[in-house]
């Protein structure tokens, strides 16, 4: 019970407050600066991507952020409800967040392919 | 905290100064500043992004399209940036071999080659 | 559905990530400076509140923070799941909160007494 | 930004010097400061909040219950704050009335009254 969970209509000015969440998470978690900066870009990469798939698919339902630090590493689950393959413009943000954060996977969301990101650093990499 | 730009002409240069985010929200306007500039003319840009606090790949995507449209008219876009944290989002992309970027404006202004490492300076 | 919700566990750490989404989406929504720092607090109190309220009766179950900006009025809602009478320790917290808010109303929460607040804040104000 | 809070003697009084955000989470720590320093023997304190980013009711709790504390032992409790959006909470509570408040360490260091509004210096 320690995940703290954003949810949101799918628009760019709400990535902004995403970013400030799960960053505000993982530094009371004792994440270093170096890890807030790679969390800080990846959420917000991972929020820009499902606002567009929203965008392009014209889905209005909420996504949410779920950023969990339970466990040995912090964990953080974006979901959104779009049904879409992944687009070319797709490939730099997934090329910068793996190369951010230890662990990325991609999956199927509530409303389709690609809906659901799984992202996670460990605790003791600073 | 939202994003300012402003434009000076130096010279022949033309410098941005762009502070704040530029992020999925922000960038339609940067990219919109750029748009308007070379349509009036200006084609050899120096970006100072000193004061930009966060860039995503949507930014990314602004100064890699205003690099093309300089370009078509033999222009250049250079970028001032010694952040560490800004730094890496050009390197992971491998852009930093796309952009001229510099420590300081001084030295993007003195640069005068047109590739990105300076070769035929 | 321009409504931002953060859901959290009961717990001090996170009021401060409470307050970085209200304030975060009233900036958004055009509202000032004297504006924001009354949110800011307003929002830190009535989360300080639930999180108290749940820690004296022994609830975890998460509490949740609602900031919708669609209407004419910046509206905000503190839930939590706790049953508790007013305490004597909430006078100081009720008044600033009366004092910095447009409107203010305490009602029943899921769990029982006292566990919703309505705040809200005219966008003209300023 | 966590709480910092640092002590220092200028002559008969201790000056403890707080920065950061004092709400719900951080508030205990400074109350345990409070605590020690009072233990330790020091009945004249001067919380300067210059570098206070936020206060909640816990945090105005706290400095009460210093101010509880001294005064059991005929001590006193100034604050320095010139900052309106801090001022303003201690104004909503009735607090100005309880604490001498002063715009500058210097003026509270100055200050040999004991009561808040300086009525028998
Ligand atoms: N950080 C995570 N949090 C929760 N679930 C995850 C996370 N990472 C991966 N998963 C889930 O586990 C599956 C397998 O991922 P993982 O064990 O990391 O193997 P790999 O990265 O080699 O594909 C993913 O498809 C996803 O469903
Ligand atoms: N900002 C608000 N957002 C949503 N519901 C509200 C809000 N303020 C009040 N309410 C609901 O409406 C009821 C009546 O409140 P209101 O119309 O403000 O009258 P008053 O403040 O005079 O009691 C409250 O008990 C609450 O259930």
């Amino acid at each position: 019970m320690s995940t703290v969970a954003l949810r949101f209509s799918p628009a760019a000015e709400h990535v902004r407050t995403a970013r400030l969440v799960a960053v505000a998470v993982a530094r009371r978690a004792g994440l270093g600066e170096d890890q807030l900066d790679a969390i800080r870009l990846s959420v917000g990469e991972m929020c820009a991507r499902a606002v567009r798939r929203c965008g392009d698919t014209g889905v209005t339902e909420p996504m949410l952020v779920e950023v969990d630090d339970a466990g040995p590493r912090l964990e953080i689950v974006v979901t959104d409800s779009a049904d879409a393959a992944e687009g070319d413009d797709e490939y730099v943000a997934l090329a910068l967040v793996r190369g951010l954060s230890d662990d990325m996977d991609l999956g199927d969301g509530p409303g389709g392919r690609g809906g659901r990101v799984w992202l996670s650093w460990d605790r003791s990499a600073d | 905290m939202e994003l300012t730009v402003t434009s000076r002409q130096e010279g022949a240069r033309t410098v941005i100064s762009v502070s704040g985010e530029i992020d999925v929200y922000t960038a339609p306007s940067l990219r919109e500043r750029l748009n308007e500039l070379v349509a009036s003319g200006h084609y050899d840009l120096v970006v100072d992004m000193e004061g930009v606090e966060f860039l995503d790949s949507t930014g990314l995507g602004v100064l890699v399209g205003g690099l093309k449209r300089v370009r078509s008219h033999d222009g250049t876009l250079r970028l001032v940036c010694a952040q560490e944290k800004i730094l890496k989002v050009f390197r992971i992309t491998g852009l930093t071999k796309v952009f001229p970027i510099h420590a300081t404006l001084e030295e993007a202004l003195a640069d005068t080659s047109s590739t990105p490492d300076g070769a035929d300076a």
